[in-house]
């Protein structure tokens, strides 16, 4: 394992500690609990507040989507693993600014159980909690369970949408409704060409042939539906995008955002190659772009791949699109 | 109890790249972690509590801090379930240990959702508190209940080898998981193992 | 070699085109000259233009930091390679808004005698051109010799300041001094954990061992001061900050922008731990940090490894440096 | 000449790696990438061209614009002051082509700034080009003054192996370069060898 690092146990606090010493200005822990971080003009009064969280080692994905137009809050876990109820509830009373509260989050059982136990301890202090779990994976179930989905890069079109709306000063219900309506109109699908290491057990997430890739793979490196020889990046963005415009039932004349988001260690030169695929395909089928979106917004520490997420626009969602968004780690 | 929480340590450390090995054939191979961080966990909790009952109540809480992956806060809960059905009780009364694997049971499957037959840490505990119970019932030294439950553990464990995941992190892979045990069904079997070899 | 592309020698083509393709209503290439793209609004009428170019493969160096408040317009060559003074004189004739030209680029023989040879074209064509390559890597020649030195991350700090100083309406010769000023003030030092590949070689750019690092790494794997044995973050970044601070000569209550640049598969979630000891580091010394970046700004594909500059401030460079600046990969 | 280009071009092609891998050394092995686009380029204007002159000239023109990389730019200066001292001149005489060899070789010196010692491509093409002229001068046969010329570029090339680079890339390696040939210089070998083997 090469890292650059101190020690594998203090990968996550020493990690972090970096970001708060660099952004101090946008970013502050919660006190007594320095795995709840919040914006630094949190709690927002009468904003409805978002609070996210989830593993480390996904950056941007969470801690770097608080900010002004996303996130208010987050708690962060070790790597690829879920934060305690304890820090989510620490983050959730520390940006409640009295509208309630939002809990945003990626699908995954263990989030969900410590959300869900958050969100109970909330509810005793009298903060209205509601939640909406990010479910955008396509490879991870048939369309006919999708709320079983794994939450991917999707999440980031989700945190543009519902912050945005938050921002602009809609009620707690409203916020989730059209967070919701952005999660329906959400599909992501990834291919892993290599894997990466988690600094605490030193050892590569999947095994994968010198000439395969994962296709729909997750995240933590979960297996997808197969893998497969290494194909032209024409041919790759051909497979993901029939999965994404099919079960998002995409048609000639539809607008989209997309989203081309590299795993950590895919440069930004083939992300770009993947994009120019995505633009001509999409063209051809007379689908319209709305915005796109190429570079690491949901990562898997080093590992090597990509992800393709398309946002199925609507009139309503655009002016939550279109809006500023400002943390340490994105400006729109 | 402190002798049984420094073998559970030990077992966690000895045990921990299996349990990656078994979690990684369908999850993401970091049950070994999960379960250091949880023996971790209910070892500074026996330094903070007086008796049984107060040790779970603190485990449940350290461990759901400390550990927060799907088999950390199940088993966080689990413990402060039996903590709460320790109140008051006989702790060298044996049906009050069948009581306390029940609530524990009970706890999983509603924070879970997640039944018999679903390829998790239930396949091995719900067979192993039923044969700890029937062996009571008959009589039974704990000695006897408990070899009796960790011979249930072990076949609920090996049995999840055909079974396909319904829930968790392993549901994403499906039948591609048949072959290998559960990773948590076998973490019970290993549990009332240690526990058993302390007796 | 696993890369997401067509056909290596589509590489830089492709991968250009999906830039141009995402991001047209800011960049545009020069009729019949793909390889030269400038600001969408260029020329800006009145202002000193900034051309730049250099070999692709670095992104955001250097296409990206075409755009508002940084640079004008820039020629691409393929991977590693300088483009052909053609492309510098055809970006040259379309930037140039009468105030002339300051060619900006790292210093490196190729580039050198091709923007020298597009200098000359463009002399004949009557418009004025001065030169700043920077060099700002400390490893790649001593003190003394520092002119020979290799342009690396430090590139970002100069983009800026000039970018900003001809943004604010100043002349080519004052554009050049400020940069000049700021080429004086910066020093980049990197450290290479692992190689990358050109797409039309195959093979990876150097060979270390699987403990080793490589200290002062150069941007195309260039070997720096040694190779040593991979240590913890905490003592690469020392050493890193001791070649620095004694080279640009920085002392207690001097003040500094420090920029700890990823060059391609470094995870974010390192970089940060970089940052943390960098920030420590520096507080003990009583040097104070002005503003801190931490990010891709300089990559060599997928490179692992960092590179770590710092920009000594004073009073005229910081306004410079708080101007904002916007192009499709940097927001300031 | 076009049988020249050829050779010249199946020598670029078969020697790739080894270009390659001698600018690896020291520099950032794309030599190979360079010589093989700098043999198209004029492989290319030869198909436009009409006589020598005017396809040294636009292998000038192209090579600067497909090839501009260190060794590809001061080529194609080379070619461009190569075509220029060619005008008016008797292609068929043995001096003009001394005169070639002088122009290149002052146009390399003046654009890149390195001289004999500096372990450059010059270390070849100096010893090369005097060999050359002293054979012409001695009324050697073209195939004579070749043989000459590709002897004495080999030997300034395998000298190079003993030289510490002052320019372009290799400086920064200093030192650690000692132990191979330059590349630029085993090319100018090579391009000899190469037109001397046509004759
Ligand atoms: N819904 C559930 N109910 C009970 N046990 C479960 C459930 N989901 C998963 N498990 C158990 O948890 C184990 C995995 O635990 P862990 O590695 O901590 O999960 P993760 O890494 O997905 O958070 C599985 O082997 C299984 O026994
Ligand atoms: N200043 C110079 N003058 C003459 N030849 C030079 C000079 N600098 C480098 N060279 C030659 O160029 C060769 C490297 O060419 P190339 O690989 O194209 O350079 P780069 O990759 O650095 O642009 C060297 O082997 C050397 O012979
Ligand atoms: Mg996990
Ligand atoms: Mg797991
Ligand atoms: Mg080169
Ligand atoms: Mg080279």
């Amino acid at each position: 394992m090469k890292k650059i690092l101190n020690h594998p146990d203090d990968f996550v606090d020493e990690s972090i500690s970096g970001i708060l010493l660099a952004h101090s200005n946008f970013l502050t822990p919660v006190e007594g609990e320095p795995r709840a971080i919040i914006r630094k003009d949190a709690p927002v009064q009468g904003k409805v507040a978002i609070a996210t969280g989830g593993g480390y080692g996904h950056l941007p994905v969470f801690l770097g989507y608080v900010g002004e137009g996303m996130a208010d809050g987050v708690s962060v876990g070790n790597v690829f693993t879920s934060p305690s109820a304890d820090a989510m509830f620490e983050v959730t009373k520390a940006i409640d600014g009295g509208a309630g509260v939002l809990y945003l989050y990626g699908n995954y059982f263990g989030d969900k159980m410590n959300f869900d136990y958050a969100a109970e301890l909330a509810a005793d202090e009298g903060i209205r909690v509601e939640t909406v779990r990010v479910s955008d994976d396509v490879a991870s179930a048939p369309f006919e369970s999708k709320d079983k989905r794994r939450g991917v890069a999707g999440l980031f079109f989700v945190y543009k949408i519902a912050g945005a709306c938050a921002e602009a000063g809609a009620s707690l219900d409203e916020v989730k409704r059209v967070a919701e309506q952005a999660l329906e109109s959400v599909r992501t699908m990834g291919v892993g060409l290599a894997p990466c290491i988690i600094p605490a057990s030193g050892k590569p997430t999947f095994e994968i042939g010198a000439d395969e890739v994962e296709l729909g793979i997750g995240i933590h490196g979960e297996p997808g539906i197969q893998k497969q020889q290494l194909a032209t990046a024409n041919e790759i963005i051909a497979q993901l995008l029939e999965h994404l415009v099919s079960d998002l039932n995409v048609k000639s004349g539809d607008e989209v955002c997309v989203l081309v988001n590299g795993t950590g260690s895919t440069p930004l030169e083939e992300l770009y190659i993947a994009y120019k695929e995505v633009h001509e395909w999409l063209a051809k089928k007379g689908i319209q772009i709305y915005r796109p979106f190429v570079g690491e917004y949901a990562t898997s520490l080093e590992m090597a791949g990509l992800s393709l997420s398309l946002l199925k626009m609507n009139d309503s969602l655009k002016p939550f699109m279109d809006a500023p968004a400002r943390t340490p780690f994105i400006r729109l | 109890m402190l002798e049984i929480i420094s073998a559970l340590q030990e077992m966690s450390q000895t045990l921990k790249e299996e349990f990656n090995r078994l979690d990684g054939t369908q999850g993401d191979g970091d049950l070994g972690v999960t379960v250091e961080l949880v023996t971790k966990a209910i070892h500074e909790a026996a330094s903070e509590a007086s008796d049984v009952q107060s040790w779970m109540k603190q485990s449940g809480v350290l461990v759901r801090k400390q550990a927060p992956s799907t088999m950390g806060v199940l088993l966080s809960f689990a413990l402060s379930a039996a903590a709460k059905s320790l109140v008051d009780k006989d702790v060298t009364s044996l049906n009050t240990w069948i009581d306390v694997q029940l609530a524990m049971i009970e706890e999983i499957k509603k924070r879970g959702g997640a039944n018999l037959g679903d390829r998790t840490v239930l396949d091995a505990f719900i067979p192993a508190s039923e044969a700890f119970r029937a062996a009571v019932g008959a009589g039974s030294t704990v000695q006897a209940a408990l070899q009796r439950a960790t011979k249930s553990a072990l076949n609920g464990a090996e049995a999840t080898k055909n079974l396909v995941p319904k829930t968790g992190r392993a549901s994403w892979v499906g039948e591609r998981a048949i072959g290998e045990m559960d990773g948590g069904a076998w973490l019970c079997y290993k549990v009332y193992d240690t526990i058993y070899r302390i007796f």
